[in-house]
């Protein structure tokens, strides 16, 4: 049996081939400057009410921004912001969830939990940037999708779903930014990109801690040890291939700076977009399945005796016969 | 069999007694009767080797993929170390991992069949279910074949932390593309479809059915009532619910998948070229 | 000045291609041969509650019909519904407005009174027509779109929009028939066909008579004066080019007969999707355009003092500049 | 001006009272202020040729088709017959009939205007706007320019009956054109924006604005509370209330409506050939 860990660290980094390295971007753990700080630090750094969160960055990143509103079908959800902006003169269309900065906001905002119209809206907008050959970028920043039995009603896993659906096959550049709170589903309806970068105390993971420590622990208060156990941390994810670079913040977390946190952020999409525009759009799709495809653990014993070699899906499937 | 008896004169090896109705029913006649209640039609758990039969034709169904099994890439411990759990659940059920792949005819039309069983660490789903859905989705894009999944699932494997949760992405990329090659797609809902399975290829058929009364949501039912702190609406998160408010295409009983299967299989039929081509 | 009437009765009928003339149609008013009913008439009749209704003729002209439920984002609307069928052995879409028989059904099915979510039902099953090469066929029956307060809120119109225009580049053919009541942008919103067939005593209209009788004659009680002036009876509709041909219906009127009713139904579809199935999508496409671009009356002085030419658009478009 | 005068102070000629605040407003000032309301910022409704002055830069404008005018296709007679109708609108307001169409340059973007006049008959669909707007859609795809319409509509204009209708079908099609060729639709909802305009071309844009507290609907309200028997939520059928419920982008004041334009186009200026050809 062959350990085949699909997907392993610096090799889909490198493998989707479009990450800048003259950007500013942590490419590996080794390269993080200051000590790893722990999980339940990252968590408690990435829900930190003061850190910028997307509508704080869109401001600082782009000029001119102009949001723009409504799923067309039942509701504009507060939770999901989304227009067109310019980087560096350049329109770009941006859908980021929104947290609040303060109770009032936050409620206001649902506590930047989407609902199921959240999602629609994005994905009018993904639409928009593929029809006009507009870049997206993405900042994912939730607890995770809203829970509630409306939310529920009006189909969430759907939205979720077909979110990701539209996001793997969209015909133009796609650079997702894990802002903050990357919370499972919810996160990952606008986390499919050519490219996915992480703040560096942002996390990610199929779960909240508090949720995983109920279910495995069978108490909340677990939380820190399950936010270890689920490596969701921004180093822990680049270490396994989740996303492909780190945007450094500012020393002691990017809430002390949201400035020098958007500079940070500008760079690394200036540069990544750059490097994009110039991949030809089938190129790109083919790419960005790969990086997805890529990614699991998995032992497959090999038939032969031999390790099976990792090679495109497109070759596999010209192969196998039953 | 219709006057009362004690409980003892119901061996467990031999009798089941149905949540629903509280019926005890023989077991052997509960088989017979694809494991649905003969007095309420209340739809108990069917293991995936079994729905398989119920639905491919036939001696036409072979397993690919049978070997994989997961890997540990988080060193996850809970109570039990996951490769632990993970061999404990081959060692019960026989199986490598919480899905059963393969090709198929379903009434003649050639097919690429995916099954979940809910009884491997409840059907949930980690990189060996991420990557058999996806290679059956490529399998049957690569022989234009239509591919049907059959669902139960209570969502992502949290011991594969988020490498479980990039399996939504990579799954609906192969779906995608499967799709965009005009082959069809039929997503079956059985008890339970819930959580990132839900939320991702089990909700983008072209068609959707579900067995009656199957619990179908994104979040747990705990987690939404104590969102809002309050009881929740009848038949909440079950099929038919589901289906007044527009997210599956029919409630389907046990006894009619099959044949329902086979005729909406043959009504989208994958030409035999890609008709993309043709103009 | 020349009053060029675009789209005018025989033109138009013979224009897009695709009649039947055997298959038991009506395409001139000429050929009727029991005498005209009136407005008033037709109005009743396409009313009448024992008329066949949409699942009537379903069952009639489809074998192993499946109903398929949802618009995948809110609720199934029973007042229209869709599925699969089969028709001389082809798979077939079929959609249609679903009035009740009674009254209970009636509350059932919003007396055939779509919300936003039916029309969006009805798109997402137009989209699996074109997706899978099945031709689609539509049922037109309605008074209109339900306009309460949460159609309303929920967008009706955009429903409506988006309908029609799925319709109109949907590429797979399309045969439409006016089944009953063909009430406004409520009907249209299924009625974009490569042929337009109309039930020889089916209605097609802007405005009910009765809407129409209310705001310019300032009582509903002149319907009747009303639909004589709105020209919306099938034979009206006919002559002037707005549907294809008539389907006869038995002696006395469809809710007579619902068998013969059915029969005559499943010559003309037969016949049409026969034709239709024949036609590269492109030219389908094309032809569908031109077939409702031509319709409409209007005065255009010529420029030179000759009458404009009668063309296609893509001419007029390579043609004309300021 | 702030203290109280009497109302034969006021001759109509000179002033207008806005009905939203009361306020008299001295029709000059208002002219100046794009027919906004100085106190209140209602905003009045603004004719077909103001609003192309708003919007078109400077000198741009070159209108199109201004001939064209209607037929009486179904020989309509209610109170008057419809001809006479329609010449009283044409020598009224010096217009063929409710829209006026030209290319023009917005902030620079070469584009096709096509701007509704509620005077007109208000300004309901026949077959000349339906003509005007789907000529205008066809002009931009010809010449790769963007589409911008304003629209102020009752709806379907019910002398010319089914025709009228059809006009829905005919301009959604030549959007739906435009559309395919990556060009960019813009629509604006003026106050009223309603029945068949709003349910067909108005709703299409790939970016919709809308002005403050215009009247935007399917259905009249007298018609939806008529359905109901009971009143209606507050704000219904305006703009605001239409942001909400995620149909429109932006409420956009007037003053600010060029400028917005002029960033939209610019951000989804088409390219100068379609895209599609280019892989
Ligand atoms: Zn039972
Ligand atoms: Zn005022």
């Amino acid at each position: 049996m062959l350990d085949r860990l699909i997907g392993a660290p610096a090799k889909a980094v490198e493998g989707n081939g479009h990450s800048a390295d003259a950007s500013g971007l942590i490419l590996s753990v080794n390269d993080l400057a200051t000590k790893k700080i722990t999980a339940w630090q990252a968590v408690q750094l990435a829900r930190d009410q003061k850190r910028p969160h997307a509508l704080d960055i869109i401001e600082r990143v782009f000029d001119r921004f102009q949001e723009l509103h409504g799923d067309r079908g039942f509701r504009d959800d507060p939770a999901i912001v989304t227009g067109i902006g310019e980087l560096d003169g350049r329109p770009v269309v941006v859908v980021g969830q929104q947290k609040g900065s303060s109770t009032e906001e936050n409620i206001e905002r649902n506590f930047g939990m989407p609902f199921p119209e959240g999602y629609r809206k994005a994905m009018r907008m993904y639409r928009l940037a593929a029809k006009f050959h507009l870049p997206l970028v993405t900042l994912v920043d939730t607890p995770g999708a809203y829970p509630g039995p409306e939310a529920e009603e009006r189909g969430q896993a759907e939205a979720i779903a077909k979110s990701i659906e539209t996001m793997t096959t969209l015909p133009t550049p796609i650079v997702a930014i894990i802002l903050g709170e990357g919370g499972s589903g919810g996160a990952l309806a606008l986390g499919v990109g050519d490219v996915v970068l992480a703040m560096q105390n942002a996390i990610y993971s199929v779960i909240s801690p508090e949720g995983a420590a109920a279910i495995l622990f069978r108490s909340a208060g677990e939380a820190e040890r399950a936010a270890n156990a689920l490596r969701l941390s921004a180093p822990e994810l680049l270490s396994m291939g989740i996303v492909d670079g780190l945007i450094p913040e500012p020393e002691g977390g990017a809430h002390l700076d949201h400035d020098a946190t958007g500079r940070n952020i500008k760079a690394a999409l200036v540069a990544q977009l750059d490097r994009l525009a110039r991949v030809p759009v089938g190129d790109l799709l083919t790419n960005r399945y790969e990086r997805f495809r890529a990614i699991g653990s998995i032992v497959e014993p090999a038939l032969d005796g031999s390790p099976p070699k990792a090679e495109p899906w497109w070759k596999r499937a010209l192969r196998i016969r039953p | 069999m219709p006057f009362a008896r004690g409980r003892k004169e119901f061996p467990s090896h031999l009798w089941t007694q149905c949540p629903t109705c509280g019926e005890m029913l023989f077991n052997k006649q509960l088989v017979r009767n694809l494991n649905v209640c003969l007095k309420c039609d209340h739809h108990f758990k069917l293991g995936a080797r079994e729905r398989l039969e119920l639905i491919a034709d036939k001696g036409s169904f072979l397993e690919i993929d049978r070997e994989l099994s997961s890997g540990d890439p988080l060193g996850f411990v809970d109570s039990t170390p996951y490769p632990a759990r993970i061999l404990a659940a081959q060692t019960k059920s026989g199986e490598k991992d919480a899905i059963v792949c393969g090709t198929a005819t379903v009434g003649g039309v050639p097919s690429v069949l995916a099954v979940m069983d809910f009884d491997f660490i409840g059907g949930s789903m980690g990189s060996v279910v991420g990557e058999k859905i996806t290679r059956a989705a490529e399998r049957a894009l690569a022989d234009r074949r239509a591919l049907i999944v059959v669902s139960a699932s209570g969502g992502a494997r949290m011991q594969e932390g988020t490498l479980a949760l990039m399996q939504m992405a990579k799954i609906i990329g192969a779906l995608a593309r499967l799709g965009e090659a005009g082959l069809p797609f039929v997503s079956v809902l059985t008890d339970p479809t819930t959580g990132g399975v839900l939320a991702s290829f089990a909700s983008l058929g072209d068609v959707i059915l579900a067995e009656p009364d199957a619990l179908v949501g994104f979040s747990g039912a705990r987690v939404t009532a104590g969102t809002i702190g309050e009881k929740l609406p009848k038949g909440f998160q079950r099929s038919e619910f589901v289906l007044a408010h527009g997210f599956i295409d029919q409630v389907v009983p046990r006894s009619q998948l099959k044949e329902r299967l086979a005729f909406l299989l043959g009504a989208l039929r994958p030409a035999a070229r890609d008709l993309r081509w043709s103009l």
